[in-house]
């Protein structure tokens, strides 16, 4: 399996969750992942995607980035914003931690990516943007020959 | 539009089954519609049925909680039905297996729901 | 139905022309185009990606850029690539024209773009790349409401 | 790999069914698989059945024309069938069904090539 690699920008806009879970999953794809390894990266994807458009940008105008790598088996996701950043890193990855109730947002995003993924970095700066960028290790990537 | 959403009122129960995908997008569908149905049904109690759903992240589970709180603030109970591994594997991590009972099938959810 | 854009850049390698018409096909997808719609825009971005890595970078190393938008209901796709460029497009054009007749090319491309496409305008220039950009009316556009 | 190739021979003629899909990125095996049954079996006349193609492009045409051109350069003759209406169209538009007959089913292009 060669390496690989994906750059996409579209509008932060609702509807586009599930096409950047589509999109995600169709270039994961042809390391032959588990249907469990796929539902976890649609998942996490579909997470940074809706703080991106929530958060981020909250629901204004704006665009979202994400960069897929496919390098020696493994994928390599970054989701970008460039909305209002996050004060307290530490704080918003706590399990339940939202600033949204109001929104019924669950707090459970960050969580969810850091127990689907086998990596995450998180760097954002308030009034510039939002950076996460995760790492999954795919169980049979060794056998993967295409 | 990805989710499709289904209702029926069981004695005190409100049944709403989901397929399709329930993420941010979506849940503001669900909400709204089973707000509108507890309104209109006056059925204490709620079951969710997610037989049908292909894909659901932290929004649904949020939409999920969202409706427990009205529920069980009126007296009523709540149950989910047809859990899949995924399903089950974000209720676990959100600690709302604590709170909220799974069943396998409508209808062992409805002998717990439906004894007043 | 509001306007919403997309952009997509993938390394230029055989294994993308599915990926690029599985992504170009999800988004497009919100406007409830017909299957026949959908069959040739996934046949024209196939064809446009195909040029690219087989022509524009004669299958070495580069990326494929691909624009797609939602005006007002109708598509507007744009597929581009930093490649050798094209010396005589009206050449290029005329159907059955290739230029790699020994890898079994048919010279359709451009003819099954133009067919296909409501709009086609190709730029291109040796050395810098080229740049296909089509425009697509769907039948029912006036009924998509989401 | 999005493209499965299956063959079988009859008489004089090898028949190859496709199903997948066939861009430049499959068009490659196809090409092999195909020139090597043709070689070993050493049938004249080949078949090309499409009824499980999902999709296919102008490098399919291409290969194709290709087959085509050493079929009828070694006296063989050629059928297509199970042809969807997209691929009839990608046909009719690149001339090819002037010089290359289609048919419904398996077995009634076989009647064609089948009779020496
Ligand atoms: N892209 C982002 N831009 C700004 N703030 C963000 C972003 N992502 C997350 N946050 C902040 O981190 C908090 C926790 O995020 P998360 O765990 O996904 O839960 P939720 O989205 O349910 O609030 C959010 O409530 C928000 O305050
Ligand atoms: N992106 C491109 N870069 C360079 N040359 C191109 C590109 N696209 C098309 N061409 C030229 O135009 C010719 C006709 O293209 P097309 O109609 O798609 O037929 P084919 O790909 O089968 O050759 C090609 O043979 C090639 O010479």
């Amino acid at each position: 399996m060669q390496n690989n690699h994906m750059e996409l920008k579209f509008s932060a806009r609702s509807q586009n969750e599930s096409f950047a879970r589509v999109t995600v999953a169709a270039f994961v794809s042809q390391l032959d992942p588990t249907v469990e390894e796929l539902t976890e990266i649609k998942t996490v994807v579909s997470e940074a995607v809706t703080n991106a458009i929530i958060h981020g940008y909250e629901e204004q105008e704006g665009q979202v980035y994400i960069e897929c790598s496919i390098i020696d088996g493994n994928i390599e996701l970054i989701i970008e914003d460039q909305g209002r950043g996050i004060e307290n890193v530490d704080e918003a990855r706590e399990p339940l931690y939202t600033s949204k109730p109001e929104m019924e947002r669950s707090g459970m995003g960050f969580t969810i990516m850091e127990n689907f993924m086998d990596e995450i970095e998180i760097v954002s700066r308030t009034g510039v943007g939002t950076r996460v960028r995760m790492v999954k290790f795919l169980k049979n990537h060794s056998l993967a020959k295409h | 539009m990805s989710l499709q959403i289904e209702t029926a009122v069981s004695g005190d129960t409100l049944i709403v089954r989901l397929s399709g995908e329930l993420d941010h997008h979506t849940a503001e569908l669900v909400r709204e519609r089973v707000e509108g149905e507890l309104d209109r049904n006056r059925t204490p109690h709620l079951i969710m049925n997610f037989e049908g759903l292909g894909f659901m992240d932290s929004s649904g589970l949020g939409v999920i909680l969202g409706r427990y709180k009205r529920v069980t603030a009126g007296g009523g109970r709540m149950a989910l039905c047809s859990v899949n591994d995924q399903l089950l594997k974000l209720f676990e991590m959100s600690g709302m297996l604590k709170i909220i009972r799974i069943f396998g099938t409508e209808s062992m959810a409805l002998s717990e729901t439906g004894v007043a």
